[in-house]
């Protein structure tokens, strides 16, 4: 193995934002598309020769660990660049580079016409640099080191058109938010160096069972802060308010990092350090009930949402809960599972929604559109596929680990979250069904000459919700300075957006039979017995009788086809229905389309407080108090020296009277002694 | 290279240079500032060796001079370099150059007597960096005010007559109190080794009773704390970054501000250790509140460069926090953000010099949209903004992390309170930077606006490399740093344990206890780098 | 024979008359005048001193302090008739030009 | 102990008498001078002085290491004699470069300028010489009779006179309470002789006769006003601003430190047992004299008028390093005395410079934008000033060094160390405005003319390189000031 194994992934991604950077504007479109596409495409290659290494070996060394260099050592305290293949991080990397790559072709269709090009391939690159080393880091701080990496091509490219406002303030609040999760994370590290005196995952596993007294204080709250970490990357509560606006960002970005990659690395972390939370319950109760906490609230807000990236949007925050209450009940394989699963179905979704964007000349809310299945019949029908996938409709990818994910919930006694992931099931199945039949089906609603498509209100939707919530991110169109202006009618995307599409909706369909499990064959899935030598065999194998397992099939089969039902009677039959409901539950629906009001509970308990204290501590602390008595004593000196200057009165008679005085004085001060 | 007196020669030469340029013809703008960037290249140039000739591993100061200054009092001139001195040097000399070159456009009258002024403040601060006796410490350290008072006086904006005068009275304050205990000191050295001396050596192994060193270090303390600048002493700062011209306020963030944390790092924890451990945990409360409140105000603040000026409160609250933590992971994380806020606060500084020079305000609402005219000049800015906020990857997240690091060991809840500083520190330079660079061009006159010149490039070119050198591959700082670091620590924590029985057997006279003592210190001269 | 402390008494009463004369008086002369009035008093102690003591010391300062006294009147004089030239007045209390 | 005056008169007397014999001849050759016709602006007194200045230093300097007792123990010949004579003639030597381009502007008589100014440093030498009260009472009265004609001296101009009658009266009326207490120190002692004071106090404690204590106070009294400490201090501001530059300059110098030479000498030599117990009261007049004088000098806009008050300041410091008391008390103060000369005649040497024809620009505003006008003229202030606000490169830092060293060794007086370093923080201040005047402001209206001289100019260099050199190698003069204390008679 002369070629080197790991550190080369992460290296090819960073060489072409050099390269990028160095010869960008001598490369040309074509040029800096192929740089980028093609290095993604390398890392993706080198990463299956290396999982084909790691299988080729035997179930217990699995594991490739390569060391770049010490990046700095303090005392006893070391940490250095190196890099760990195992099959946790395989699945990881493999998914990371594999959607990557499709992402990075995709995009090169989507912003062929954006001024920004190459910089735009800078960024998306970078963030394959930061995402491959948060994977393969072999510990804690070079995995905060692609961690934090990660939220600034978040930042960078959420606001990317920085011309718009409200772009470059999502990307400002995506970093904050980003920000105080890692406050979180890094805290939680600290916990785990100052007792186990390292950050190595391999040493910090190996020693913590006896240096941490199990379901301890310590090891609970170092959990619960890696935890607060996990929530703010992968947008849980009470930290998910970043992702919806988040959606500023182009489309392909939502892809990557919002769908397929970034927001998993908290999964990733709570499953890598699963060690660490096996022996906290406390946290792992707290991480279930979180995950389906988020899972149900983001569900129902996507079920009133009009933007169809921001249907997208709460879907993944919901689909991210399912991921973390499956963790939480301890099925962290499962977890890891619907990691890859959602990553393939969500990012066709985004990739879906972006060519109908561009195909509609940059027109995102649904109710200007309709009637696309017959003008765009590839993202039609990658789109549905996908939608079904989501819904959870067996044999697509979505049944599989979602029913596993239920099924191990139920396994395990978790009957409220597990009914609270059926509900969020239904809803899921209901919403992205609104989407599809919203988007795809009925009429059009918006005319063919082209041009921007102007509102005219569907009967459907006149439903109360005109009042556009403050932040007005849901307008009609955004109006970023860079929209394509070509009129025309709506057609078909091009090839090079098309054909991603249709591969991850291969993927969408057969990237869940990798993880059929006991009903069908004997034993582990094929997924399972491939994160065994890592996730370990541990206390969560539970065994359901084969009776329930298919009963708890069916069960989720029926309520995601009641959920299509229901979208279709509602969105396509009677319009009626959905007005109906409107009337009945008005301020249920406003809650909701209001996302219950959370953006504005931050800005009046945080950022407003905060804002309105260091106005006050800056000019009435500082420049009053402090500096009040800095000048006070100069001040109060002038002012003796004025009154010392009274006394030298210039009369000679004055003069001798204060030295009689000062004789009289010492007289005085003797005598008296 | 040894037996030429190297460091008298690299504390004299600019003094040497600043005054062959003072007398130069004042019209003569090229040659003067020709001479003066070459004058502090050679500086820099001949203060390397720095880097590789101090070995790390060998105790006691390296090129060591001895010269007698005043036999009557025991003042010596006396100069020595450590690892810790030695690479606060080198980040002055380098610095002092990146000022002179950045400040060719930015000073149109006087420039002669200007770059007079900066390389004698350079020569100051290698001196008070070099030194070894305490009086010739405090000489330089006084004398090290006249030039920076002067370059804000002379070259600042509106106020800058207060904020020169409030600069030089607020460090004056501090130091003169400084004297008094330099001068007990002293006494109690003659009273008990009989020789008078100011030797900082001797003042290391003086038995002090841990009564008595209480109200010396707080002396010593104020004076290191106002030049810190720790949270209540810090109303100077503001007032003097804000008039000072870019080279001035650039040297000021880099290099002033770290005289308080090396005071403290060579004198004030050293000698009086028992009077530390009482007073540490206030030390380090103050600092922490600093780096929250230096977040929370930088956060309001209008003008440019007040945010960066109150950022360095933030930051240097960082410094302190780690050097009260203890341990060899604090000491070491205050040392990297020395040197990462030098370089990436100073960058800041050129960063908002750059634009002053061009548009002559520095108010934040008066730019915005830059990216799209200026995008050079965005990008640098972007990376340092990066640097300032503590990115992993760049130089500020190494110290950062390790001051946390150290503060966590000492007590969970320093880092706790002080890591909310990292989320505070995101927010206002993010928030600054959204409004300064991104969003569409809001003013006219922004449009105008020229991208960075050749020279200008050249200036940020090291400072990018040295931003990402610190936070890839630390190790060579690390490496330099630590065994001084550690000596600093042990010899605190022997003398505290040393003070503290000799307090207990306190019963005996001083002097009969310590038969052996007077001989060790006897003989300074010769035993050159004895512990 | 008087007793000493008698003519001690006597210096101490001029030397206060002396001293009250340059606070209370409002003319530069009169002012001057109380100053000698001091001096003199203080003659007057070194003599009864010098005769408590047998010895003539205190005598020859007495010779000393009037000579000077007289050199002191020569230029106190020469100032007060420059002063009167210039200001038409020798009232202390109405020169005032500088102070503050 | 009965000193038996020595018979003989040996050659070194003559020696020893030298600078005392020069400068009375000098006084009375300038005024016989006069008889002879001189040309227009010929500055025939300038030459006699300095050639008396160099000669009786010169002399004094030939027989430094002897120590005699001269005029029956009147006068005394030790190191402390040849440190302050020495001292005293630099100080006129500066004085006669300062004023001679200074005089003949302002159209004041040369010769008996001159004659006064060698009169008044024969003053302050037998003063800094005498070993008995009388003496020390003649030096007293030479040198003020000399300085009050000097101040008076432009006639012309009313603040000239006001300051000179000022100075008079109360320079008598200051004399008049010396004389009283030599009178009752005579009475309770028996004898004048310093030594025999001395002795005498030795053995009987000051508390048991309230004439000995009334003496003593009296005594300090009238020095207390000559050193313009804090009670008595009230004639500086406003005699220093009346009096010509030139005459300022070296009073401030001169006059001072003879007052402290005579009460350093009275001191040490009589009263020693007596200073013991002053030491919280000494304390407390050093810590009011700095206190008055730098908080009143900090809006002042004359400059005259500041280094008035910055003088009381100083004499602030130094009678804290009388209240330190002993030999090294007075060794600091003798320090810090030639220092604070050095450095205060360099102002005045610029000051004089200041203002075209018979015209005085002293005010703060005068000085604006002078320093980039005058680069030399600006530095020699600015460097002036930083040594008087006791900066370190300056000799003035090393003054307060020394004094604050000694004074630290005495718990009790740590209280007036630390009251003395934040004095010096303040007086920083208007310190610096000075400085800010010179370089951080634009002149107002047509800039301030400047009347360069040589001699003047040579001045500002001299006093220059002292302040410089005793700031960067104190150790010659610190010997200096050791020896003279230590090896009193």
């Amino acid at each position: 193995m002369n070629l080197p194994m790991l550190w080369i992934i992460p290296a090819l991604p960073l060489a072409a934002v050099a390269l990028n950077m160095l010869f960008g504007d001598r490369l040309g479109k074509k040029g800096t598309a192929f740089l980028a596409c093609g290095a993604v495409g390398l890392a993706f290659a080198f990463a299956v020769r290396a999982v084909l290494t790691l299988a080729g070996r035997s179930e217990e060394e699995r594991q490739i660990v390569e060391t770049a260099w010490t990046w700095f050592r303090v005392g006893d305290f070391s940490v250095d660049v190196s890099f760990l293949l195992d099959p946790l991080s395989a699945i990881m990397v493999l998914v990371v580079t594999g959607v990557g790559f499709l992402i990075h072709v995709y995009s090169t269709g989507y912003m062929a016409e954006d001024p920004s090009f190459r910089r735009f391939f800078l960024y998306l690159n970078l963030f394959m640099f930061a995402m491959l080393t948060l994977v393969l880091a072999d510990n804690y701080l070079l995995m905060f080191v692609g961690w934090e990496g990660v939220g600034l091509c978040s930042y960078l490219l959420i606001g990317f058109w920085y011309e718009k406002q409200s772009a470059t303030d999502a990307g400002k609040k995506a970093f904050i938010v980003n920000r105080i999760g890692d406050f979180g994370f890094l805290l939680g590290v600290m916990f785990l160096i100052a007792w186990t005196g390292s950050v190595n995952f391999e040493r910090v596993f190996a020693s913590a069972p006896h240096l941490f007294t199990a379901g301890g204080s310590i090891i609970t709250i170092a959990t619960l802060l890696m935890f607060l970490g996990a929530t703010g990357k992968s947008a849980q509560i009470p930290l998910y308010v970043w992702l919806p606006d988040a959606m500023e960002g182009p489309t392909p970005v939502s892809a990557l990092i919002h769908a397929a990659t970034m927001v998993t690395a908290g999964v990733y972390m709570v499953v890598r350090s699963h060690v660490l939370f096996e022996m906290a319950p406390v946290t792992l109760e707290v991480i279930a009930i979180v995950g389906a906490a988020t899972a149900l609230m983001a569900a129902t807000i996507g079920l009133v949402q009009n933007d169809i990236k921001r249907v997208l949007a709460y879907s993944t925050v919901s689909q991210l809960g399912y991921m973390f209450f499956a963790c939480g009940v301890g099925a962290f394989g499962a977890g890891i599972f619907h990691v890859m699963t959602h990553a393939f179905f969500k990012a066709l979704l985004f990739l879906g929604a972006g060519s109908v964007i561009y195909g509609m000349h940059h027109e995102q809310d649904m109710r200007k559109m309709g009637g696309l299945a017959t003008k765009m019949p590839v993202t039609h029908a990658t789109m549905l596929i996908a939608t079904i996938a989501i819904a959870g409709i067996p044999p697509f990818a979505g049944f599989w680990s979602k029913d596993e994910i239920l099924a191990k919930a139920f396994a395990t006694g978790h009957y409220g979250i597990f009914a609270a992931g059926l509900l969020g099931a239904v809803m899921t199945a209901f919403y992205m069904f609104r989407l599809y039949v919203l988007t795809f089906q009925g009429k059009a609603r918006f005319d063919e000459s082209g041009g921007h498509a102007h509102a005219h209100a569907h009967a459907a939707d006149a439903h109360g919700a005109h009042a556009h919530d403050a932040h007005g991110h849901a307008a009609a169109h955004d109006d970023h300075g860079h929209d394509h202006g070509h009129g025309g009618p709506v057609k078909e995307s091009p090839w090079n957006m098309t054909v991603p599409l249709s591969v991850l909706a291969v993927l969408s369909v057969i990237g869940g039979w990798v993880g059929i499990g006991k009903p069908f064959i004997e034993g582990e899935s094929w997924m399972g017995r491939w994160l065994e030598p890592v996730l370990g065999s541990g206390p969560h194998v539970h065994h359901l009788a084969v009776s329930t397992e298919f009963g708890l099939m069916g069960l989720s089969v029926a309520i995601a086809a009641f959920g299509i039902f229901m979208a279709f009677r509602a969105y396509l039959q009677q319009p009626s229905i959905a007005t109906a409901m409107h009337e009945r539950f008005g301020g249920v629906h406003r809650a909701l389309y209001n996302k219950y009001w959370v953006d504005e509970f931050y800005d009046a308990i945080a950022v407003n407080p905060i804002y309105q204290a260091s106005m006050r501590l800056w000019r009435f602390w500082d420049e009053k108090v402090v500096d009040g008595t800095v000048n006070g004593v100069g001040y109060f000196l002038e002012g003796v020296s004025a009154l010392l200057r009274l006394f030298q009165t210039g009369y000679v008679g004055t003069y001798a009277l204060f030295i009689a005085l000062g004789v009289l004085a010492l007289f005085l001060h003797f005598l008296r002694s | 290279m040894a037996q030429l007196p190297w460091l008298s020669l690299l504390v004299f030469f600019p003094l040497a240079a600043a005054i062959l340029v003072a007398i130069m013809p004042a019209n003569a703008h090229k040659p003067i500032r020709w001479w003066a960037t070459i004058a502090a290249l050679a500086e820099f140039v001949f203060s390397l060796p720095l880097w590789w000739r101090v070995i790390p591993g060998q105790a006691g100061f390296q090129f060591e001079e001895k010269l007698d200054w005043i036999p009557v009092l025991g003042a010596q001139y006396h100069l020595g370099v450590d690892g810790v001195s030695g690479l606060l040097a080198l980040l002055t000399t380098f610095t002092t150059l990146i000022a002179i070159i950045g400040a060719w456009t930015s000073v149109e009258k006087r420039s002669r007597e200007f770059f007079a002024l900066v390389l004698a403040l350079e020569a100051g601060m290698l001196g008070t960096f070099f030194c070894l006796d305490l009086l010739l410490f405090y000489v330089f350290w006084e004398a090290m005010l006249i030039p920076m008072y002067l370059l804000i006086g002379v070259w600042g904006g509106q106020r800058r007559v207060y904020a020169a005068v409030k600069f030089f009275l607020y460090t004056m304050a501090g130091s003169v109190l400084m004297l008094v205990a330099i001068l007990s000191l002293w006494f109690l050295q003659k009273q008990y080794s009989g020789i008078p001396t100011f030797d900082l050596q001797a003042f290391y192994q003086l038995p002090l009773a841990p009564s008595r060193q209480l109200w010396m270090f707080l002396a010593f303390a104020f004076a290191f704390a106002i030049k810190v600048p720790m949270f209540p002493l810090h109303t100077w700062l503001p007032d003097a970054h804000v008039e000072a011209p870019t080279a001035g306020s650039v040297i000021l963030a880099a290099v002033l501000l770290k005289m308080g944390t090396y005071g403290f790092l060579r004198f004030a924890m050293p000698l009086f250790p028992n009077a530390l451990e009482v007073c540490a945990p206030y030390i380090a409360w103050l600092a922490i509140i600093g780096i929250v409140y230096g977040a929370l105000v930088a956060m309001v603040q209008p003008d440019m460069k007040k945010l960066v000026a109150y950022s360095s409160v933030s930051h240097m609250g960082f410094v302190v926090l780690g050097l009260m933590a203890m341990n060899s992971q604090g000491f070491a994380g205050s040392m990297m953000t020395m040197l990462n806020h030098g370089v990436s606060t100073g960058a800041l500084f050129l960063l908002v010099g750059v634009i002053y020079e061009r548009r002559h305000t520095r108010k934040i609402a008066d730019f915005g949209g830059l990216w799209t005219v200026i995008p050079v000049y965005s990008v640098i800015f972007l990376v340092v903004m990066l640097s300032s906020v503590g990115l992993p990857g760049t130089n500020g997240f190494i110290g950062e992390f390790l001051v946390l690091l150290g503060a966590f060991k000492h007590s969970v809840w320093w880092a706790v309170v002080a890591a909310t500083g990292v989320i505070l520190s995101a927010c206002y330079m993010l928030w600054m930077f959204q409004r300064v660079v991104f969003g569409p061009v809001t003013h006219e006159e922004n449009r105008k606006l020229t991208d960075l010149s050749f020279r200008e490039r050249l200036v940020f070119a090291p400072l990018l490399v040295l931003i990402f050198w610190m936070g890839v591959a630390p190790q060579p700082f690390l490496d330099r740093m630590q065994p001084a670091l550690d000596r600093v620590l042990q010899m605190t924590n022997d003398r505290a344990q040393m003070m503290a029985q000799a307090d207990a057997t306190a019963t005996a006279p001083l002097a009969s206890r310590l038969p052996a003592a007077p001989a060790a210190v006897s003989v300074p001269a010769e035993q050159g780098g004895a512990r | 024979m008087i007793p000493t402390e008698w003519v001690l008494a006597l210096s101490a009463v001029l030397f206060t008359i002396g001293v009250v004369g340059v606070l209370v008086r409002r003319n530069a002369l009169v002012i001057f005048m109380s100053i000698e009035l001091m001096l003199n008093a203080a003659n007057l102690a070194f003599v009864a001193f010098a005769r408590q003591q047998q010895s003539l010391d205190g005598q020859i300062f007495v010779f000393f302090v009037m000579t000077v006294a007289a050199a002191e009147v020569a230029v106190g004089l020469a100032i007060i008739v420059n002063l009167f030239r210039l200001r038409e007045t020798v009232f202390v209390d109405e020169i005032n030009l500088l102070k503050g | 102990m009965n000193i038996v005056p020595q018979p003989t008169f040996l050659a070194l007397d003559w020696w020893a008498l030298g600078p005392v014999i020069a400068l009375t001849v000098g006084a009375i050759l300038l005024l016989l001078l006069e008889f002879l016709p001189q040309r227009a602006n010929g500055n025939r007194g300038g030459i006699v002085s300095l050639l008396t200045f160099l000669f009786s230093g010169y002399a004094v300097w030939r027989v430094a290491g002897e120590k005699r007792e001269l005029f029956g123990g009147m006068f005394v010949h030790d190191p402390m004699t040849v440190f302050f004579t020495m001292l005293f003639c630099s100080v006129g030597l500066l004085a006669t470069l300062m004023s001679w381009d200074y005089v003949k502007r302002t159209k004041i008589n040369q010769a008996e300028y001159y004659a006064l100014l060698l009169s008044s440093v024969l003053g302050m030498i037998v003063m800094a010489a005498s070993n008995d009260l009388i003496t020390v009472f003649l030096g007293l009265e030479l040198m003020s009779l000399a300085l009050y004609v000097m101040v008076g001296f432009r006639r012309s101009r009313l603040e000239s006179n006001e300051a000179a009658l000022k100075y008079f009266l109360l320079g008598a009326f200051a004399s008049g309470f010396l004389l009283y207490g030599i009178a009752l120190l005579y009475g309770a002692t028996g004898t004048t002789n310093l030594a025999m004071i001395g002795a005498f106090l030795a053995d009987t404690p000051l508390s048991t006769n309230p004439m000995l204590l009334m003496g003593s106070l009296l005594v300090f009294v009238g020095f207390g006003f000559k050193v313009a400490a804090a009670p008595f201090h009230m004639w500086t501001p406003d005699v220093y601003e009346g009096a010509p530059t030139s005459v300022t300059g070296f009073m401030s110098a001169g006059a001072k430190a003879a007052g402290f030479a005579a009460l350093l000498r009275v001191a040490l030599r009589a009263l020693g047992p007596v200073m013991a117990d002053w030491t919280q009261m000494l304390a407390v007049i050093a810590f009011l004299t700095m206190t008055v004088g730098n908080v009143t000098a900090l809006l002042q806009g004359n400059l005259k008028r500041m280094l008035a008050y910055s003088s009381i300041a100083h004499a602030g410091y130094i009678l804290v390093a009388v209240a330190a008391g002993g030999p090294e008390g007075a060794s600091a103060a003798v320090f810090y005395l030639a220092t604070y000369s050095f450095m205060n005649i360099g102002a005045f040497a610029v000051l004089t410079m200041l203002g075209k024809g018979r015209e005085e620009r002293v005010l703060m505003s005068d000085l604006q934008g002078l320093g980039f006008r005058e680069p030399l003229l600006g530095l020699a202030l600015t460097a002036f000033m930083l040594s008087l606000a006791g900066i370190p490169p300056m000799a003035g830092f090393m003054g307060k060094l020394y004094i604050f060293g000694e004074a630290v060794k005495h718990p009790q007086l740590l209280w007036v160390v630390i009251a003395g370093v934040l004095n010096s923080v303040v007086s920083v201040y208007y310190y610096l405005r000075v400085t800010v005047a010179l370089y951080m402001k634009e002149p107002e209206g047509e800039p301030v003319g400047i009347s360069w001289g040589a001699p003047a100019v040579v001045a500002i260099v001299l006093t220059l390189a002292a302040t410089l050199y005793f700031g960067l190698q104190a150790q010659g003069l610190w010997i200096q000031a050791q020896n003279s204390v230590m090896g009193l008679l």
